[in-house]
């Protein structure tokens, strides 16, 4: 089995009032460590039965430029896990 | 990029400017510079473009919407009129309503989820703004065809994006409307209409009075959202290396906007604010300067002290930047720590970013240099205003001159089986809870009534029962074919839409959705219309207490049909004795009200792919008169809806589908007529059998034209003589339409 | 009685909750987010809306909060609490439940009146209910999907744990159509759909759903 | 700065509603990969100004374990990207 996986982040200058909210959260529980930022992307992982080829990989990015994302609001990446 | 001070300004006057990339006209850009008597300086070029903008200054419809004032009718109701963030009328025992609709088109087209997300969130801070509590939503939505494909991208999100939105900060999504016409491909409509309640003592206003009181920012940080346009200022001029990429899409987050609304009311309830405003389109440059200009006019503010989403934002950004959920208040300063400890508790950044003085200019500083001095009311008042010309297209002629009442008709009784059948399944008159189920509509605990319903109807005190409600309408065909008249029928059907529940209508908002202003076709439409309704609001009585406008609906040439949504409040006394729109066990069908050959512009021509001819006649007193009645007589009717868009028989079958029951009927006459005429004026009665006479007896009293249709029951929806189908059909037919094209 | 309805910041229905504990007879105790005081109340309601805006996950933010930590070690000890909707999610995230409430099958928010089977009417919060009652309650949210692994299920199954479930088609993906459960003890109830908006048939469907809040008048627990 | 990601993705045996919907939906839009199966995650990205220490990671971590994920129904894995 080979996993495709297309991650999904809002861009830069978007809102993201979800990664807001867990950044007003994480030091309320008392963790201490510091973060310039929070962000919450999504991720879609696509489980072949094989190594996608070259066609099915830009099948497979078309796909996530139009069904799994958002151009307008997000970016995204793939990446290809054995 | 380097500072533009007032200094700098005074002592370069020849530094080329920007002005025609930020829309400004030459004749405006020069008045700029007669106004200030020297150059503006960017951030000044940056707010009298925004200010002066179509959408912020209404120079095209200003000229028109003077009518509402001019021929508004006398009204005690009204205790805040037009020209403050929205009306507010009185609805008796201390309560006071206020309720406006605003336009969210562009943005929906754009980004559908996010686009209808904050057109619901700016229109419930105008809501908030007044001091009220945000009660209810209606939606009036126009999209392009059911199946062309980029209605299925556009009406799912605009969905989701209200219900995301509304859902989220609890306020119930109880009425609106759901069209499809080609001419909104690529245009949709997305409005959204909110009603807000208060005492009378708790209104607050949008200004900046008493110098030495404190200008405080609260809410959201400010972000680049929506600076597109302005990031010319920062490329072009001074900086090209600056990345110029601003998100021209706003984001909302309703947790803020919930947060925002609790925090406020709690800083209203104890009185500690003199003036409020809400932050939207322009966002800090309107808010300042309306809130200056509305008050003494002085004010000076150091927007460094602005607290920032992204640090890199150039003053001129932050002046127009549209982040959402932020409000600005006038706070008096023995006031300020009990204010600032309500937004500490709700977890609301505040921050005092300037104060009013007594002078009577606005002075913004930037780290200390001055980069805005202006009289304020030359931003937010004064701008231009412009006499465009408008004129009745030459088409116009023969598209009335084409009537659906030539059109050849169904005559058999198959025929008219297949025209009912092809009606109750078309997708404007579908069933549409697809929709309505993602909107939560019981929120709150004072939903009495909600679509399908006529009209929302809304509890707002639990022990008097003293309640509002509130319809949206408009038919775009008919305003096509004559925006008066159709205008009018918006209005005339609204208020119907409050008769029918029994509700006493009180007063109007509207929503003006027109194509560009600078076709003179358009601008003719945009006459007519507000003529229609500043003249009908004065026939009824019932004052006009705000609105939007918004123009450049159009796809290149092609402008959207005219749409003006007329919003309607009634005022009930009692909810418990609001009429329901359904009914149990077997009554008596009664019609009142007349019916005439009316075809053209109606459903039933468009569903044959026509549109011409003369729309219906509309008479205000004859509604008026229904009004009255159905107000009088709500004890004795057991269920009520009016008749509208596919006349008689969807009105009958939309009774009939809710109750759960067939019905026979018979009619005199041609039964297609009879059936399919949009003719206004009428309402469908369902009563129980032993007040019929008594019900007969009033209305012809009132001066109404009553008919006995037949009696409900059974499993048909049967015309005597005529046709008869399965309500399981027509339920299957009606439900099935809208979750195929969506699901 | 005196029952106490939390308000986090983001939560709807906290006046629906107070108004049918009123409509019960009872007397409704607000209670804060961030205070840990219980003030000696009789139960507590944790009612529904968006805490936190549900970002993250629903109720997974709210869990955290001072309150939740006292009605957690009161919980623990017998007190009577019934989370609806978001209440129901920060109660599994707080584990005084198990599983957990995921997206709708129909991936959309779904508000609708919804028939529900009373399947066990022993809990604090059901003891009013006949057995195999059938009622109608708003059902609203986008997140009701109620999943657990095997384990829990036969677990909850066979030791009477499920509270109600959903008649009809299942509106949202939840395993055996479960629409609420309560805790070993029966203290805890976690339900999807809301009876306090069904406590006047004025304002909601039925006023099926006050029998929620009558039944803590009456319970012992 | 250095990116922490956490990604969260539901255990197998819990329905994906939502991944089950992309996968019948990528055949309607005309793709022809073909997947075994497609499920939906999420993603937290912490941005930091330095590289996190052991002590920081393993805060993460619990972070992770509480707060981002619900080990009920998910699993999380950490990556760091610099
Ligand atoms: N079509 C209209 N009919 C009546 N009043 C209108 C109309 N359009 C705008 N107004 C009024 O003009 C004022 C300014 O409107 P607007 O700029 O949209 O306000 P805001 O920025 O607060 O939303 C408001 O009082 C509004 O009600
Ligand atoms: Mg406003």
């Amino acid at each position: 089995m080979v996993k495709v996986i297309v991650d999904v982040v809002l861009k830069d200058e978007i809102l993201d009032p979800q990664g807001d909210a867990i950044s007003r959260a994480l030091p309320r529980m008392g963790f201490s460590f510091k973060t310039t930022n929070v962000r919450q992307g999504k991720s879609f992982i696509l489980t072949l039965d094989h190594s996608p080829s070259a066609s099915e990989l830009k099948e497979i990015e078309s796909a996530a430029a139009t069904l799994l994302s958002n151009p307008v609001i997000e970016t995204f990446t793939i990446r290809v896990e054995d | 990029m380097a500072l533009d001070t007032v200094l700098i300004a005074e002592s370069s006057p020849d530094t080329p400017q920007p002005w025609r990339e930020l829309g400004l006209k030459e004749d405006e850009y020069l008045r700029i510079r007669e106004i200030l008597g020297r150059r503006p300086t960017s951030s000044e070029l940056a707010m009298y473009s925004v200010m002066w903008s179509e959408h912020c200054s209404y120079k095209s419809s200003k000229i028109h919407l003077r009518q509402f004032g001019e021929k508004a009718p006398k009204s005690d109701a009204l205790l805040v009129g037009i020209g403050e963030n929205a009306g507010v009328v009185d609805v008796g025992q201390g309560y006071a309503v206020t309720f406006k609709v605003e336009s969210h088109n562009h943005p929906s087209f754009i980004e559908p989820y996010q686009g209808a997300a904050t057109g619901v969130g700016g229109i419930v801070r105008d809501i908030l703004t007044m001091g009220a509590r945000p009660v209810a939503i209606l939606d009036p939505l126009r999209f392009g065809s059911a199946d062309a494909p980029d209605t299925k991208r556009v009406l799912p999100g605009v969905v989701a994006g209200i219900g995301g939105y509304g859902n989220c900060i609890g306020v119930p999504t109880v009425g609106g409307e759901v069209i499809f016409d080609k001419s909104y491909l690529g245009n949709p409509l997305v409005n959204a209409l909110c009603v807000g309640v208060m005492k009378h003592e708790d209104i607050k206003l949008a200004r900046a009075s008493g110098a030495g009181n404190l200008v405080v920012l609260f809410g959201a940080k400010t972000g680049g959202d929506g600076i597109g346009g302005v990031s010319v200022l920062a490329s072009e001029t001074f900086d090209d290396k600056k990345p110029t990429k601003r998100p021209a899409v706003q984001v909302g987050d309703p947790f803020t906007e919930k947060v925002l609304i609790e925090c406020s009311l709690e800083i209203f309830k104890e009185d500690l604010v003199v003036g409020i405003q809400d932050l939207g389109g322009a966002g800090l440059s309107c808010a300042t300067s309306e809130l200056a200009s509305a008050g003494t006019g002085g004010m000076r503010i150091a927007l460094d002290r602005v607290p920032l989403r992204d640090a890199n934002l150039s003053p001129e950004e932050i002046l127009m930047s549209e982040s959402q959920e932020r409000m600005c208040a006038v706070v008096p300063p023995n006031k300020i720590d009990r204010f600032l400890e309500i937004c500490k508790k709700w977890d609301v950044v505040a921050t005092v970013i300037g104060e009013v003085t007594s002078g009577v200019r606005l002075e913004i500083t930037w780290h200390g240099e001055v980069i805005v001095d202006v009289p304020p009311r030359t931003v937010a008042h004064d701008g231009p205003v412009y006499n465009r010309p408008f004129q009745r297209p030459s088409t116009q002629e023969e598209l009335v001159a084409n009537g659906a009442e030539r059109l050849s008709r169904p005559k058999s009784g198959s025929e008219i089986s297949a025209a009912i059948i092809d009606l109750i399944s078309s997708p404007n008159m579908a069933d549409k809870s697809w929709i309505t189920s993602q909107y939560d509509r019981y929120v709150q605990g004072n939903t009495v009534a909600a679509g399908p319903s006529d009209a929302a109807v809304i509890r707002i005190d639990e022990q008097s029962f003293l309640g509002v409600a509130v319809a949206t309408d408009c038919n775009g065909r008919f305003c096509k074919l004559d925006p008066y008249v159709g205008t009018q029928l918006a209005l005339a059907e609204a208020v119907r839409n409050i008769a029918a529940t029994g509700a006493q209508p009180l007063a109007i908002t509207n929503c003006l959705n027109f194509g560009s202003p600078e076709d003179p076709g358009v601008m003719w439409q945009f006459a007519e219309s507000v003529r229609a309704l500043a003249d009908g609001a004065l026939e009824m009585g019932l004052p006009v207490t705000g609105g939007n406008v918004s123009f450049y609906n159009q796809t290149g040439d092609v402008a959207i049909l005219p749409t003006p949504v007329v919003g309607v409040l009634g005022v009930i006394d009692d909810v418990r004795r609001a009429i329901p729109y359904k009914f149990t066990g077997a009554k008596d069908l009664i019609l009142l009200g007349e019916t005439l050959e009316e075809l053209s512009g109606g459903e039933w021509a468009d569903r044959q792919g026509h549109l011409g001819g003369i729309p219906p006649r509309v008479d205000l007193q004859r509604e008026l008169a229904l009004a009255r009645f159905m107000f009088a007589q709500r004890d004795y009717i057991a269920a009520a809806h009016d008749l509208s868009d596919g006349g008689l028989v969807i009105a009958l079958l939309e009774m009939l589908l809710n109750s759960q029951t067939g019905a026979t009927i018979s009619i005199h006459g041609d039964p297609f007529m009879h059936l399919f005429s949009e003719s206004a004026g009428r309402i469908l009665l369902a009563v129980n059998p032993e007040d019929a006479n008594y019900l007969v007896g009033k209305a012809t009293d009132a001066g109404i034209t009553t008919t006995r249709l037949g009696k409900s029951g059974g499993e048909n929806f049967e015309v005597s003589g005529v046709c008869s189908i399965s309500m399981l059909h027509i339920r299957d037919a009606n439900q099935s339409t809208i979750p195929a094209l969506f699901s | 009685m005196r029952v106490g309805v939390v308000t986090f910041p983001g939560t709807l229905d906290d006046h629906d909750a107070a108004r049918a504990v009123r409509y019960a007879g009872g007397e409704a105790v607000p209670l804060w987010h961030g205070d840990s005081d219980l003030q000696g109340v009789s139960g507590v309601i944790l009612p529904g809306g968006f805490s936190y805006g549900d970002y993250l996950r629903c109720g997974a933010i709210a869990r955290f909060s001072p309150i939740m930590n006292s009605i957690i070690s009161a919980a623990e000890q017998g007190l009577p609490v019934l989370g609806i909707c978001n209440g129901f999610q920060v109660l599994c995230e707080s584990h005084l439940l198990p599983g957990a409430l995921t997206r709708n099958v129909g991936l959309h928010f779904l508000c609708r009146d919804q028939e529900i089977e009373i399947v066990n009417n022993e809990s604090a919060w059901t003891a009013d209910f006949g057995r195999g009652e059938i009622i109608t309650i708003p059902l609203k949210n986008g997140e009701g999907s109620y999943q657990c692994d095997e384990q829990t299920l036969r677990d909850l199954e066979e030791n009477n744990r499920v509270i109600a479930r959903y008649v009809g088609v299942n509106p949202n993906g939840s395993r055996n159509a479960i629409a609420g459960i309560t805790n070993a003890r029966g203290n805890v109830v976690g339900i999807m759909p809301h009876p306090e908006h069904a406590i006047d048939p004025l304002t909601g469907p039925t006023s099926d759903g006050l029998t929620f809040f009558t039944s803590l008048m009456k319970s012992r627990v």
